[in-house]
């Protein structure tokens, strides 16, 4: 056991690290809010050029990997620097085409994607109707109606995912579960866990049965709808169009999408994580700079153990995530999204408040961070949904 | 100790809702941090006027009803409940307004009050500067003696709704060699667009101008402008923090009818064996209640004669945290539809409001602080 | 409105005061614990003379009341003064006479309440198998078997506490939900809303359907099981024998029950809030005095905080309490529940981390406050049970 | 950056599991803080000696098995998931062995290791004093020069176990009159049944007698029982408290097996679908894993030379707060059951146990001071 980033590893994000410095992603973010992809664009093909997205991408396709550990380590720095764009999403459509094993659709993508010329969003049933910066995309694809397999305590009560078939996205309440029908869960747990709100109404009549259920479908929406600005401007959401070319049919996908799921959620977590760390750094400095009644407000000891509290979150959270990238099972992703997703958002709580109105600003840098770690929190499983998880047998 | 109504407070609140029933405008208008929201918000403030419903606990003579404190909130719960709009005009009634009655002239109450009434002139606050946040005593920004005046200069920062206000009202140092820096403070009120004064809009989290920085060159305020006597402004400003603002700064009914909204939307949308939801959602229902019958005893002791001191320290704290918990339950109920920044019903924006309120009118680290010292009496430390 | 203690209720709370300082409930509480309960007998007297049980009396029995909103203010006293017995549960029995509008077994009982002869203990089904100090009570009543009304939207899921008719109370899985469906609510939902762990396994193929269901009964219980400390060890727990004399039965004892749930939650809140406000006075007397690096440990700022925070759920809790004892509505009882056992469970936590080791001996007298936080807290209702309640239509 | 355990790892699992399943008494011994269940751990440690795993990370001379970190790691989790019993030697395994090893001579290691290793004698601190919380410069105790060794004079509190125990270790102030109060303090050892030794137990919240008092009256300790130079107490206690022992204070075998008994416990009594409960349950199970997780990469740190410094602090804060909420979420769990002080399978005995965890080795508002000074480098502040 050494349970600890190899020198190889460390100088991969330190490399990244300095590449990324050199690239602004503040300025990058700001312009990818105000719809101008283009400095977004340069920085991912920096990403790709350091190799990042050739990491979920197997050998055999161009790419380096699956090497979900370097990629966690380089989400960490992904968050850590704000870097605008669906680089989760692009991921997690690279593990779906290498877990659904067909060579057609798979050879079709991933050399794009590690080579970085492949920018992909996707959207999975279970998940809000929304895709991700679609619109800056180059290929947005959506599975459809996964039909979850009944766990085991579930009698009767294996669908899920319904009415996303349409693709409308309108239907919001047809998406409450299938992130975690992707998994196989059972569908009963799953409703309470989604802690979404989108449970009741999913039209327990209308709901197709296990033996009605269509398998599921990947395909590549031919467009979206207008973009609406997340809480965080630089996630631009859209909903996918229904349609375009269908990739790959049957319980295959549904598999393949569980496994795009812990991919999303490994690279969200990390990336919550190094957002997380970017909130603590700033705002550490910030109070040993800001005076009040004569004294660093740093000196108070309110907030010393506010930070003390913040790092404590993320210190533990630091090691599930790593951890989940070595073992890649299911139930430590599912602890690792949690951890790192709450400390974010702790860390986002306790950097606003001490930073006090200047925090409060758009204009401060702090904003990018500060207005991504709830989202992220929320992102391919909320909190509620990864506990479940973690329970699941 | 009884919580029943008097005939008059609930023919009072027979009227109100019916007028507010009549009047509320459907959909709401926009936000009023935006240009659009806030002149359809002046729109407001001039229709609730020409009800009389703007000012309800003035006096009849400034376009009030004069209308106790139990009356109030009366008219507060029925005003959130009927889902009334935001007040545009909240700074200059729920703080200028106070210290004109106290500490201003006859003349400045005829002249200031009325058009703040019908929303003719709304009034920022000019409190903060960049360097004095919760430490006011280290203000800057100064008035210089001029005839017939004062010229001021400096920057003040923060200043809620400044971007689209008409006027402001703050302190400014005016006599610089005072040995203790809580004196030679004095109580302003000054034109935006006078000449000498830029606004420089600042956006919130979500990118809309709910603030503002002021930049002052020597700009003319006439001795009419000045509140109480040069070199009092310290005194003046704290005499209207430690009374019944103290309860009035939110009121009830703006948590009863949310935490009642919340309710509406978790039996719409969330599964009630869903008991982690449920019980913040209750905990919503029971903090509004706690909050209301918290005033409803406060308001009770000023009525009784007490005055309300530090234990607005307690309500302070309460609200703001308790604002931020229901937002954040709320987005949690609505799932991937709490994420976009214009999300249903206004939650969105309500969240990012609620984001502020540990932060600005005291911090809750001071109000803490306050607590512990003039409420617990622990002994004062360097903090 | 005029919602303050009236100048008759200051006088009586003051002078309750008076008299408890006087007769030391703490080392009453002592002998309690140790199985002595003379000098509660006597504190007991004591309390019967100031009329605190008359409160909870009506006049036609032989009391002043009944008179909730008093009976509040003089629970807030006995909780401050750490007064041992079943204080709560006579008051409750009282109630739950009086609600029953029988006139034979009002009469036995009521007057005997009233004047202080009877101390009376209690066990509704749903609340656990035991009883509290029935040793010492005169009177140990049990009512068995309350069948729940079926709520809307619980289909064929009537049937609840089931298993408790033979009161031998080794069955705890049968009394799960019955505090609540003593209230008529929706026998689902109490089960999420009981956090007892009860729940599962209460026996769904051996409960009697809504038509099988018995009339609930009211007895006398001829005695007691062994006692059983409590985490505070001044509640001694014991089962109720089964048998005994029946005083009541049908659909008025579930009512009956019903309102003695809302009397006993009502007291239990008071009482708790009572207990945490000994809790703070101690601790900010504490902390005022002990020093630690020179200065007294009350001048550090988390220190300061930790009791603000404290003091702000106590004040918050206190009008709920004195509200729901003006309203007496079932949902502002509830909220006054949750609000003051959590204020004062939060009010033990900081006592005890406060205080530091001196605060984890049971030599200090504040052992009988901290230990009696959380039993508080969950008796005649636990917080989950309680939101429930609070949400109910 | 892997989790793999070597393949003697694996059979050292191996080995422990077949060796505890075979040993580990059922049901458990009473409590350790009552006399009939310190003399059944007593027993318990000289049949874990018998088998050697009472101390495995020791050298073998002194009846180890010289297991590193990792391996430790392994032990902790075999014996935890056994359900086997509490350490009732843990003071003298954990703190005194640590600090003979780092500064006891070789005769002092050959003469009081073997017989702590057995049980045959164990240890209680001697750390606090009634005026001496977290502040141990302000110590009091002290030991005067005597013919051949030491008379020590003063009182101790909080010295856990001393109610049974047999010797206790601490710091007594030898040099009075050194200008800093760091200096001139002692590390002694000495017998709890010595003459001039009077210990008096101290009953903890559920009335066990889990520390004492201990009142030294002129207690005579032979040179032979100094642990390093006089004098140079202060530094000697704290060399020991910053390296890996900040890991090894609380094993994370400890909470993984904690965790899963509360998982079995939700498994069999709770309704699945109640969240609230679930979520806690779920908190316990992803807490258990991070604090495995943290404690494999320090012990990769301390595997590769590194120091563990002021990081323990995160620990102790971590498991502090963890272990309470754990407790709790079981006493929620048991419902009624969970009321009475010998409620079921220990739980009741363990939320009592677990609220001590803030306060001692230094309480959390200290170590959070110190991760914030030394970890984030805040400026250091009165507190």
């Amino acid at each position: 056991m050494r349970f600890l980033p190899t020198d190889e590893q460390r100088a991969f994000t330190r490399s990244l690290h300095t590449m990324l410095r050199a690239a602004r992603p503040p300025a990058a973010a700001r312009a990818w809010a105000a719809g101008d992809p283009a400095p977004g664009r340069a920085a991912w093909t920096g990403l790709a050029e350091a190799g990042v997205f050739a990491l979920a991408v197997p050998e055999n396709h161009g790419g380096l990997g699956p090497l979900p550990a370097e990629l966690a380590l380089a989400f960490v720095e992904l968050g850590r620097h704000a870097v605008p764009g669906p680089v989760v999403e692009t991921v997690a459509v690279a593990a779906l085409l290498t877990a659904l094993g067909d060579p057609a659709p798979a050879e079709r993508l991933l050399p794009g994607i590690a080579a970085g010329e492949v920018m992909a969003t996707l959207r999975l049933p279970g998940t809000g109707p929304y895709a991700l910066d679609a619109d800056a995309a180059t290929s947005v694809l959506v599975v459809d109606a996964a039909p979850a397999v009944p766990g085991p305590g579930s009698p009767g009560d294996g669908g899920s995912g319904s009415g996303s078939g349409s693709g409308s996205g309108s239907d919001v309440k047809g998406h409450a579960d299938a992130s975690e029908g992707a998994h196989g869960g059972d569908h009963a747990r799953d409703r309470n866990g989604t802690g979404t709100g989108t449970g009741k109404g999913t039209g327990d009549a209308s709901r197709p049965g296990p033996k009605a259920a269509r398998p599921p479908t990947l395909r590549i929406a031919p467009g979206h709808g207008p973009v609406r600005a997340s809480a965080d401007p630089v996630r631009r959401l859209s909903v996918p169009q229904g349609g375009g070319e269908v990739l790959a049919a049957g319980p295959g996908v549904a598999a393949a999408a569980a496994t795009a799921v812990d991919w999303a959620r490994l690279a969200t977590a990390a990336q919550a994580l190094g957002t997380g760390l970017a909130l603590l750094d700033r705002t550490v400095e910030h109070v040993g700079r800001r005076a009040q009644f004569g004294v660093p407000i740093g000196s108070f000891q309110a907030v010393k153990h506010r930070l003390a509290d913040t790092l404590i979150a993320l210190e533990f959270a630091r090691p599930l995530v790593l951890g989940a990238a070595v073992s890649m099972t299911r139930t430590d992703i599912a602890a690792a999204k949690v951890a790192a997703g709450e400390a974010a958002y702790g860390a986002a709580r306790a950097a606003l408040q001490l930073h006090g109105a200047i925090g409060y600003t758009e204009e401060l840098d702090l904003a990018l961070w500060l207005r991504k770690a709830r989202p992220l929190r929320d992102a391919w499983g909320t909190p509620a949904q990864c506990r479940a998880a973690v329970l699941r047998p | 100790m009884d919580l029943t109504h008097t005939a008059d407070e609930d023919a009072f609140r027979a009227e109100a809702r019916a007028w507010l029933r009549a009047h509320v405008p459907h959909p709401p208008p926009p936000s009023l941090e935006t240009a659009e929201g806030f002149a359809a918000h002046r729109a407001w403030e001039a229709e609730l006027h020409s009800g009389r419903w703007s000012v309800v606990a003035w006096p009849e003579q400034y376009g009030g009803r004069g209308a106790d404190v139990f009356h109030w909130l009366v008219f507060e719960e029925e005003y959130y409940a009927a889902g009334a709009p935001g007040r545009v005009s909240q700074n200059g009634i729920g703080l200028l307004a106070p210290t004109l009655f106290d500490h201003g002239t006859q003349e400045q109450r005829a002249r200031i009050l009325p058009p703040m009434a019908s929303g003719e002139v709304v009034w920022a606050q000019a409190w903060s500067e960049p360097e004095a946040g919760s430490d006011l005593a280290s203000l800057r920004s100064r008035g210089v003696r001029t005839a017939g005046g004062w010229l001021l200069s400096g920057q003040k920062t923060w200043s809620s709704r400044a971007a689209f206000a008409d006027r402001a009202f703050g302190l400014f140092r005016t006599a610089p060699d005072e040995d203790r820096p809580h004196r030679g403070l004095t109580y302003l009120m000054f034109d935006l667009k006078a000449p000498g004064v830029t606004v420089r809009p600042i956006r919130r989290l979500d990118g809309k101008p709910a603030f503002a920085e002021l930049f002052l060159d020597e700009v003319f305020v006439p001795d009419e402008d000045v509140i109480g006597e040069p070199g009092q402004g310290w005194r003046i400003a704290m005499s209207t923090t430690g009374n019944e603002r103290g309860l009035m700064l939110r009121s009830p009914g703006r948590y009863l009818a949310a935490a009642r909204r919340l309710v509406g939307l978790w039996r719409a949308t969330a599964d009630p064996s869903d008991t982690a939801l449920r019980d913040r959602v209750a905990d919503a229902v029971i903090g509004a209640r706690a909050y209301q019958l918290f005033t409803c005893a406060g308001a009770s002791r000023v009525a009784a004669g007490s005055a309300i001191g530090a234990e607005s320290s307690l309500n302070k704290v309460f609200w703001s945290e308790y604002d931020i918990a229901l937002h954040e339950t709320a987005l949690d109920l609505l799932g991937a539809e709490g994420e976009p920044a214009d999300g249903r019903d206004g939650w969105s924006e309500g969240y990012v409001f609620s984001l502020a309120g540990p932060i600005y009118a005291g911090t809750n680290e001071i109000q803490r602080d306050i607590i512990a010292e003039r409420l617990l009496g622990l002994p004062k430390g360097r903090r």
